[in-house]
C-alpha cells in the first residue's frame, strides 16, 4: 500500500519495517508454492487477486517520493504478506486467529487515529467469523447454524469497514495507516477467499446458505446505495472515496449473496476492479490538488470509468450481477438496476478529486486507466485465470 | 429523367393553376373584395393596389418566394385542364405550402408580431377543417376527398366546409385588430408598405385558399373548359362569401372568426372520428 | 470480402482517430481534415460496399469476445441506412466545424464506436456500445464545456443501463441476446418496454425538454452535434430491431398504439417549445425533438410505410444535426436553414415528414388523429420559425459555416428531390426486411418510389419533378435576388448592429417583447408540482422525533454501539 | 476428561476476566497466562492434537512473558470504572453457555464454551479499552480463544498471534495518542 503524502509523521523504526518486509515476502512465496500443503492453499481467483495486488503494489510504490520508496515497499510486501495468508489459510479459525496480529500490525501504522480504534474492525470481524464459524459447526438447534451463517456474512462485511460497520478515515491519514488498507487491499482477498471455501467445502446447511446469501444481498445493495449518497455528499475528498469503495463492494456483497456462478464471478471481478483500480485511484487523488473541472481528456475518462461504463472494469461486473438477479429474481435485478444507475451519479465527484495530475501521477493515472480497461475488455480471459 | 414530366410540373407552377392563374384570380377577388368594402371607389383603390403590389413584386425577392410557394399550394387544388393529372395533388403538401408563403409574407412585414397568434390559429383550425374528411377516407388527395359522398361524411363535409369559411378571413388576414395583450403594430406598419405587402399576400392566396377548401368539399368538375369555369365560379363564390362576411362583421364592429372556429374545429374533429368508427 | 466492406467504415474512422491524435501535433486543424477525409470516404466504402455486395445481409462473428459480450456484427439494409444516416452527420460536422485535433480524433473514435454498436449482432453487444458511446460522447461534450453535460450523461447512462438488463433478460428468457438466434416468442412485454426506454432516452423523444434540447444551448455546437448524430439513430435501430426480433411485430399492439402516441404527443411538446422560445438557438434545439416525434409516430404504427417513412425521416434528421451548426444565428440564411429544418418543401425533411403523417393517417382513424397531431406540431414549427426571425439575436452570435450551410441546405434538397429514388433504393428495403411479409404482404406495393417522386395510397408527392422544379426555382430566386449577400431583411436588419452594442442595449430600434404565440404555461405544471413536492419540509416541531442527521454520523463513525446493535438486531431476525 | 475440560473452561474464564479487569502489566501477563493454560488444559482434554495444544501453550506463555517486558507497572486491577466489565464477565459466560449449551455434554463442547467465553469477552475488552498495553494483552487473549475454536491449524496461528501480539511494544506513539 502507499500514502498520500502528508506532513511528516512519526516512522516506524526501519528494522521493523524490513523485518516486515521480508516475512511479508517469504510468506507470499510459500503461500504461492503452497507449502506446507494442507495448511495452505491457495484458490485461482485468490492467486489471481494476489497477482494484481503485487501490481498494485509496484504501482504505488512508484508513485510515491524516492525517499518514501523503500518504507512502502516493505509495507507493500507486508501487506501482500497478510493478504497471502488470508487467501490461503484453509482453517476458517486460524484465519481468524490470524486476524487479530494482522489487524494490530496495521493499526500500529502511526496514523490520525489511536491504535485502540483501528483494532475494532478486525477484532469483531476476527470474533465473527470464529465464532460463526464454530456455531456453523456446533451440533445444536437449527438456529444456530444460521447464526453462525450470519456472523460468517457479517464477519466479511465487517473486515471490510463496510456498512454498517464503518471505520473512521481521518481527511489526512495516509492510506495505508488508515482503514482504507483494509477495504481497498486485504479485505478483498478474505471476501474472495472465504465464500469459495464455505461453498466448495458444503460447510452450509440450505436454510444457512439462505441466511447468508440473504444477509449479503441486503448489506450489499444498503452499501451501494449508502456508498453513492455518501460520496456525492461527503465533505471531505478521502470520505467520498472511502465511500466509493463502498459503491464497489456493494456490487461484490450482492455478487456473492447471490450464491450462484455469474454472481461469485462478478464478485471476483469486483475486487480486482477494488485492488487494481480503486486503491491506485485514491493514491493519484492524494498526489494532485482536486479542481472545480478537469478539462484533459485523461480525467474526463475517469468520470466514465468510475461511473462503471464500457469498456472499463465495472461494465462487465454490472452484466454478470443483472445476468445472476435475473436468473435468481426479476425484482432483485430491477432492485441491482436502480443502484447501478445511482452509482453512475458519483462519479464525477470523485473524478474532481483527481484534479490534473502531472508527472509520476499521471502516468500512474494512465495505467489506472489502462489496468481498468484491461479488467473491462476481457473479463472472461481473468475469469478463466481465476478458475470463474 | 422525365424531362416531359418535368415541362408539364414547370407550366403547372408557372401557369396554370398557378403563379398566372393565382395572380388573375387574386386580382378579381381584390377588386371584389374593394367592391364589397367600399363600392366603386373600393374596387378602383383595390385595382390600383393591386396593380401595384404586381409592380413591386419585381424588387422583392421575399414576394418571390411567397409566390412561389402559394402556386405549389395551387398546383394541389383540383383545378381542371391542369397540365398534370390533379390526382397527384396531396393536401397536406398544399397546407403546408401555403402556410409557409404565409409565414415567408410576415417575415418579410416587420411589425405584425400581433396577429401571429390568430394566423397560427386559424392555420390550425384551417388544416383541421381540410383533415377531418381525410381521417375518415384516409386520403389525402383533394379530388378524391371531393368525390366521397358516403352519407355519413355529409355532415363532417359541411361542418369542415363552415370551418374552413371561417378560418379563410384569417388566413388571407382580412381580420384586422389585434388581439388583446399583444402590442399593436408599430405605426408603419399601417402605412402604404404594410397595406401593399398585405394585399400582395392576399392575391398569392386566394386561388389556394379558396381552391383547396372548395376541393376538398366540392365534387371535382368535369375535366373540360365547362369544369374549369364552374370551379373557378366556386371558387369566386367562396371568396366572395368569405369577403362578405368581413364586410358584415366589420359593419357590426366585431370579429368572431376565431371565437366561432376554435370550438367548432373540436367538434369537427368528434365528429370525423364518429363517422370514422360508423364507415 | 463483404465481411471487409462491412468492417472497413468503423476501422477507417479508428485509424483516422489514431492518426489525428499523433498528427494533431503538426498543425492546429490537421486531425480535423483526416477524420473529414475518413468519414467521406468511409461513406463511399459503406455504399459501394452495400450495393455491390448484392445488398443481401452480411453476419461476422469474431471468436473472441468483449466485456464479456460475444463480439459479432451484422449488416442488412436497415443497418446501412443508419450508419449512413450517422456518417452523414459526422462527416458534416468534422468538414465545416472548427475543431483541434484531439476532438476531431475523438469524434472520429465516437463515430466508430456508433457504427460498429449500430451493426452488433446481439442486444447485449448493443448495450455495451451504448455505454462506450455515451463515456465518449460525455468526454466530448465536458471537453468543450459543462452545459448540460450532466443531463446527457446521466440519461444516456439510464438508456444503457435499461438495456443491459433487456439483453440480460433477453437471454435469460431466449437462450441468447443475437438478434438473429432469439426465438421470436422470447421477445416479450417486459423486454420490448425496456429496450423502447432506452430507445426514447438516447433519441430524447419524449414529450418534455430532454438532453437533445438542452445540447444546443451549448456555446460551442460541435460536442452536441457529435452526441446527436452518434445517439438519434443508435436510439432508433433499437425499435428498428425490435421489429426484427418481433418478426415485425412488436409483442403487443397497445405498444404501436402508445409510441405512436408518445411520438405524436413528443412533436406537439417539441412545436409548442419552438413556438415559445426566448432565443434563435432554443428555437432550433427543438427541430431534433420534432423530428423525432413524428419519426417515432411512424415507426411505431407497424406498417410497412411507416418504416419506410420512418427511415426517411431518420435521414432528415440526421443532416438536420449536420446542417444546423453551421447555421448563422442571424440574417436569411439562418432563417432558410430553420425553414428546411422545420420542413419546408421540399427538402428530405419534408418528405420524410409528409410520409410519416400519412401513414399515420392510412394505419386507422385513431393513428390517423395522431396524424394530424403530427401535421398540426409541424405547422406550429414552422410558425416557429417565422416567429424567431423577430427574436432579439444572441448577445455573442454564431456566425456559422457558409459552406457548411450551402453543404447541408444542398443535401437536404438533393435528398428532397430524391426522395422517391431513396425510398425505393432505402426505405422500402429496409421495411420489407423488417416486416414480416405474411402479415404485410399487401401492404408492400402500395409504397412506391422512382425518380419521379413517391407513391403513396393516401396521396403522391412528385418530389422529383415537382419538387425538383420548386427547388430549381427557389434557388435561383434567391441567387438571382443577391439575397445571401444582404444582412438581412425585416427585422433582421437590427441584426447588423455589433454585437457589443446589443449586448450595452444601444439599439437604432427599440425592440418588441415577442411574447409565444401559443400560452403553453400550463405545460410546465407537472414540473412546478414536483418543485412542490422537494420543497415540502418536515415541520419543525416534529423534527426532534427523527434525527436522520445524527443516525448518519452515528452510522459513518466507528460507534460500536451501533455495530452491536445491528448486530443484535439481524441476529434477532435470523434466528425467529 | 470433563471435569478437566470443564476446569479448563472455567481457569480460561478466570483468565481473560483478568485481563478485562487489569491495566497493568503484571495484571494481564497473568490474565494471559491464565487463559493460555485454561485453553490448553481444555484443548488437550478435547482430543485436540498435542502439538497444537503444546504450540498454544508455548505461544501463550511466551506472549505473556513478553507483556510483561512494557506497559504501565503493577497490577492495575478493578480501577474505578471497572464495575461494568465485571459485570460483563459474568454475563458473557452466561452467554457463552447458551450459545453452545447443547454441546455441553462433551468434552469438546465445553472447551468450546471456554474459547467463546474468551473470545467474547475479549472483543467487549477491545472495544472499550484505551490503552494500548491492554488492547495489546485483549488482542492476545482474543487469538487464544480464536484459535482455541479450531483444531491443529488454528492452535498454531493462535499460538504466532500471541507471539507477535506480545512483540508488538505497549508504548504509545504520538500519534496514537
Amino acid at each position: 500500500m502507499t500514502t498520500l503524502p502528508l506532513p511528516s509523521r512519526a516512522q516506524l523504526p526501519a528494522w521493523e519495517l524490513l523485518l516486515a518486509g521480508v516475512v511479508g515476502a517469504g510468506v507470499t512465496l510459500l503461500c504461492l508454492l503452497g507449502r506446507p500443503s494442507g495448511a495452505l492453499q491457495l484458490l485461482p481467483p485468490s492467486r489471481a487477486l494476489l497477482a494484481i495486488s503485487m501490481l498494485t503494489v509496484g504501482l504505488g510504490v512508484w508513485l510515491v517520493p524516492s525517499g518514501r520508496r523503500l518504507e512502502l515497499l516493505c509495507v507493500g510486501l507486508g501487506g501482500l504478506g497478510c493478504q497471502a495468508l488470508l487467501a490461503s489459510v484453509t482453517d476458517v479459525p486460524a484465519v481468524a486467529a490470524l486476524l487479530v496480529p494482522i489487524g494490530f500490525a496495521a493499526a500500529a501504522r502511526p496514523g490520525r487515529h489511536p491504535l485502540t480504534v483501528q483494532i475494532r474492525g478486525p477484532v469483531l470481524a476476527a470474533l465473527l467469523l470464529g465464532l460463526g464459524w464454530t456455531l456453523l459447526r456446533s451440533p445444536g438447534p437449527s438456529w444456530l447454524g444460521r447464526l453462525g451463517a450470519l456472523g460468517e456474512a457479517l464477519g466479511l462485511v465487517a473486515a471490510g469497514g463496510l456498512f454498517p460497520y464503518l471505520q473512521d478515515v481521518g481527511e489526512e491519514e495516509p492510506a495505508d495507516a488508515s482503514y482504507l488498507a483494509w477495504t481497498g487491499f486485504l479485505a478483498p482477498t478474505l471476501a474472495l477467499a472465504l465464500p469459495t471455501r464455505l461453498l466448495h467445502s458444503h460447510a452450509l446447511r440450505p436454510d444457512e446458505g439462505v441466511v447468508m446469501g440473504a444477509v449479503l444481498l441486503g448489506l450489499g445493495l444498503l452499501n451501494l446505495t449508502w456508498g453513492v449518497v455518501g460520496a456525492w455528499r461527503a465533505s471531505s475528498t478521502v470520505e467520498a472515496w472511502r465511500c466509493s469503495f463502498l459503491v464497489d463492494w456493494g456490487f461484490a456483497l450482492i455478487g456473492i449473496g447471490l450464491l450462484d456462478r455469474d454472481g461469485l464471478a462478478a464478485a471476483y471481478l469486483a475486487m480486482l476492479a477494488i485492488v487494481a483500480v480503486r486503491t491506485p485511484l485514491v493514491v493519484v487523488a492524494g498526489m494532485t490538488p482536486s479542481i472545480a473541472v478537469g478539462r484533459r481528456p485523461l480525467t474526463l475518462l475517469l468520470v466514465v470509468l468510475l461511473a462503471g461504463a464500457a469498456p472499463f472494469s465495472g461494465f462487465p461486473v454490472r452484466l454478470l450481477l443483472l445476468r445472476a438477479a435475473t436468473q435468481l429474481a426479476w425484482p432483485l435485478a430491477a432492485l441491482l438496476l436502480v443502484g447501478m444507475a445511482l452509482a453512475t451519479l458519483h462519479a464525477l465527484r470523485l473524478a474532481r478529486t483527481v484534479g490534473v495530475p502531472r508527472g509520476h501521477g499521471a502516468v500512474g493515472l494512465a495505467v489506472v486507466v489502462v489496468m481498468s480497461l484491461a479488467l473491462g475488455l476481457l473479463p472472461d480471459v481473468l475469469r478463466a485465470l481465476g478458475g470463474m | 429523367m422525365p424531362w416531359g414530366d418535368i415541362g408539364l410540373q414547370l407550366l403547372a407552377l408557372l401557369a396554370y393553376p398557378g403563379a398566372l392563374l393565382t395572380g388573375a384570380v387574386g386580382v378579381l377577388c381584390e377588386v371584389g373584395n374593394g367592391v364589397l368594402l367600399d363600392g366603386r371607389a373600393g374596387a378602383r383603390e383595390a385595382l390600383r393596389r393591386a396593380l401595384r403590389a404586381l409592380r413591386d413584386l419585381s424588387g422583392e425577392p421575399v414576394g418571390w418566394l411567397v409566390w412561389l410557394f402559394a402556386s405549389l399550394a395551387a398546383c394541389g387544388a383540383s383545378v381542371p385542364l391542369a397540365p398534370v393529372a390533379s390526382t397527384d395533388g396531396n393536401l397536406l403538401l398544399s397546407v403546408l405550402a401555403l402556410a409557409v408563403a404565409i409565414w415567408l409574407d410576415r417575415i418579410a412585414s416587420p411589425g405584425e408580431e400581433g396577429k401571429g397568434r390568430r394566423l397560427l390559429l386559424g392555420q390550425l383550425c384551417w388544416l383541421v377543417a381540410l383533415f377531418a374528411p381525410a381521417l375518415a377516407s384516409s386520403s389525402l388527395r383533394p379530388q378524391s376527398l371531393g368525390a366521397v359522398a358516403v352519407p355519413a361524411l355529409i355532415p363532417v363535409k359541411v361542418l369542415s366546409g363552415l370551418l374552413g369559411l371561417l378560418c379563410l378571413p384569417l388566413l388571407l388576414g382580412l381580420v384586422p385588430e389585434p388581439v388583446a395583450g399583444w402590442p399593436a403594430p408599430r405605426s408603419w406598419a399601417h402605412g402604404p408598405e404594410a397595406v401593399g405587402a398585405a394585399v400582395r399576400l392576399r392575391m398569392a392566396l386566394w386561388l389556394p385558399a379558396c381552391g383547396l377548401l372548395v376541393s376538398v368539399e366540392v365534387p371535382p368538375p368535369s375535366p373540360d373548359p365547362a369544369g374549369a369555369l364552374r370551379f373557378l365560379a366556386v371558387v369566386l363564390g367562396t371568396a366572395a362569401v368569405v369577403a362578405s362576411s368581413v364586410a358584415v362583421a366589420r359593419r357590426l364592429g366585431r370579429f368572431p372568426h376565431l371565437g366561432l372556429a376554435l370550438p367548432l374545429a373540436g367538434l369537427v374533429l368528434v365528429a370525423a372520428v364518429a363517422a370514422a368508427a360508423v364507415s | 470480402m463483404p465481411s471487409a466492406a462491412m468492417l472497413a467504415p468503423p476501422a477507417l474512422l479508428a485509424v483516422a482517430a489514431i492518426l489525428a491524435c499523433s498528427l494533431g501535433q503538426l498543425a492546429a486543424q490537421a486531425g480535423r481534415v483526416i477524420g473529414a477525409l475518413a468519414a467521406w470516404l468511409a461513406i463511399g466504402v459503406e455504399v459501394a460496399g452495400w450495393w455491390w455486395g448484392g445488398r443481401v445481409p452480411l453476419e461476422f462473428t469474431a471468436p473472441i469476445s468483449l466485456g464479456g459480450v460475444p463480439l459479432g456484427l451484422k449488416l442488412d439494409s436497415s443497418i446501412f441506412a443508419l450508419q449512413t444516416v450517422t456518417l452523414l452527420a459526422l462527416a458534416l460536422l468534422l468538414t465545416f466545424q472548427p475543431q483541434g485535433s484531439g476532438r476531431a480524433a475523438l469524434a472520429s473514435l465516437a463515430g466508430g464506436v456508433a457504427l460498429s454498436t449500430l451493426a452488433a449482432n446481439s442486444l447485449a453487444l448493443t448495450a455495451l456500445g451504448l455505454s462506450a458511446c455515451a463515456g465518449l460522447l460525455r468526454v466530448a461534450l465536458a471537453w468543450d464545456e459543462q452545459e448540460a453535460v450532466e443531463a446527457a450523461w446521466g440519461t444516456l447512462s439510464l438508456a444503457w443501463i435499461v438495456l443491459l438488463w433487456a439483453a440480460v433478460l433477453l437471454e435469460v428468457v431466449g437462450g441468447t441476446s443475437v438478434y438473429s438466434a432469439v426465438p421470436v416468442t422470447a421477445l416479450q412485454v417486459p423486454v420490448f418496454l425496456l429496450v423502447a426506454v432506452a430507445a426514447l432516452l438516447c433519441t430524447g423523444a419524449l414529450p418534455w425538454r430532454t438532453w437533445v434540447s438542452l445540447i444546443w444551448a451549448r456555446e460551442r455546437p460541435a460536442g452536441g452535434t457529435l452526441a446527436l448524430a452518434v445517439m438519434v439513430p443508435l436510439g432508433f435501430s433499437l425499435l428498428l430491431r425490435a421489429y426484427a426480433l418481433g418478426a415485425g411485430e412488436w409483442p403487443a399492439s397497445w405498444l404501436h398504439s402508445l409510441l405512436t402516441g408518445l411520438g405524436a404527443l413528443t412533436a406537439l411538446a417539441a412545436a409548442g417549445r419552438a413556438q415559445a422560445a426566448g432565443s434563435v438557438r432554443m428555437m432550433r434545439a427543438e427541430a431534433l425533438p420534432l423530428g423525432a416525434g413524428l419519426t417515432l409516430m411512424a415507426l411505431a404504427l407497424g406498417t410497412p410505410l411507416g418504416v419506410a417513412a420512418a427511415v426517411l425521416s431518420l435521414g432528415g434528421l440526421g443532416l438536420t444535426t449536420g446542417l444546423l451548426p453551421s447555421l448563422p444565428d442571424e440574417g436569411p440564411a439562418g432563417s432558410i436553414g430553420d425553414a428546411l429544418v422545420f420542413g419546408t418543401p421540399p427538402a428530405l425533411v419534408f418528405g420524410g415528414w409528409l410520409l410519416c403523417v400519412q401513414a399515420a393517417l392510412e394505419a386507422g382513424p385513431m393513428t390517423g388523429l395522431m396524424g394530424l397531431a403530427g401535421a398540426l406540431a409541424w405547422l406550429v414549427g414552422l410558425a416557429a420559425v417565422a416567429r424567431a426571425t423577430w427574436l432579439p439575436p444572441p448577445t455573442v452570435p454564431r456566425s456559422g459555416s457558409l459552406t457548411g450551410f450551402a453543404a447541408g441546405v444542398g443535401l437536404l434538397l438533393a435528398g428532397g428531390v430524391g426522395l422517391g429514388g431513396l425510398t425505393a433504393l432505402v426505405a422500402m428495403p429496409v421495411a420489407s426486411d423488417l416486416m414480416s411479409p405474411s402479415s404485410h404482404a399487401p401492404a408492400i406495393p402500395y409504397l412506391g418510389g422512382g425518380v419521379a417522386g413517391v407513391v403513396a395510397p393516401s396521396g403522391n408527392w412528385p418530389a422529383g419533378v415537382l419538387g425538383g422544379v420548386v427547388a430549381a426555382v427557389g434557388v435561383a430566386l434567391l441567387c438571382l435576388a443577391g439575397l445571401f449577400r444582404r444582412r438581412g431583411w425585416g427585422l433582421r436588419q437590427r441584426s447588423s448592429e455589433p454585437a457589443e452594442a446589443r449586448a450595452r442595449g444601444h439599439r437604432s430600434l427599440p425592440i418588441l417583447e415577442v411574447g409565444p404565440f401559443l400560452d403553453l404555461s400550463w405545460w410546465g405544471l407537472p414540473v412546478q408540482a414536483a418543485m412542490r413536492l422537494r420543497g415540502l419540509r418536515l415541520p419543525s416541531q416534529y423534527r426532534s422525533l427523527v434525527r436522520l442527521r445524527a443516525l448518519g454520523a452515528a452510522t459513518m463513525r466507528s460507534r460500536p454501539w451501533f455495530w452491536a446493535l445491528v448486530t443484535v438486531a439481524l441476529a434477532l431476525v435470523v434466528t425467529r | 476428561m470433563e471435569a478437566v475440560a470443564a476446569i479448563g473452561a472455567v481457569l480460561a474464564w478466570l483468565g481473560v476476566s483478568l485481563v478485562s479487569l487489569a491495566d497493568a502489566r503484571r495484571g494481564l501477563a497473568v490474565g494471559l497466562f491464565g487463559t493460555t493454560v485454561g485453553l490448553t488444559l481444555a484443548a488437550v482434554a478435547s482430543g485436540r492434537s498435542p502439538l497444537g495444544a503444546a504450540a498454544l501453550a508455548a505461544g501463550g506463555v511466551i506472549g505473556a512473558v513478553l507483556r510483561l517486558r512494557d506497559g504501565e507497572p503493577g497490577w492495575g486491577l478493578m480501577r474505578p470504572g471497572s464495575t461494568p466489565r465485571l459485570v460483563a464477565a459474568v454475563l458473557v459466560f452466561l452467554a457463552a453457555v447458551v450459545l453452545v449449551g447443547s454441546s455441553l455434554g462433551v468434552p469438546v463442547g465445553v472447551a468450546r464454551l471456554g474459547a467463546v467465553a474468551v473470545a467474547l469477552l475479549a472483543l467487549l475488552r477491545l472495544m472499550t479499552v484505551e490503552h494500548r498495553s491492554s488492547a495489546l494483552g485483549a488482542g492476545a487473549t482474543l487469538a487464544l480463544g480464536l484459535g482455541a475454536l479450531g483444531d491443529g491449524p488454528a492452535l498454531v496461528a493462535a499460538a504466532a498471534a500471541a507471539v507477535g501480539l506480545g512483540a508488538l511494544r505497549a508504548t504509545e506513539d504520538r500519534a496514537g495518542t
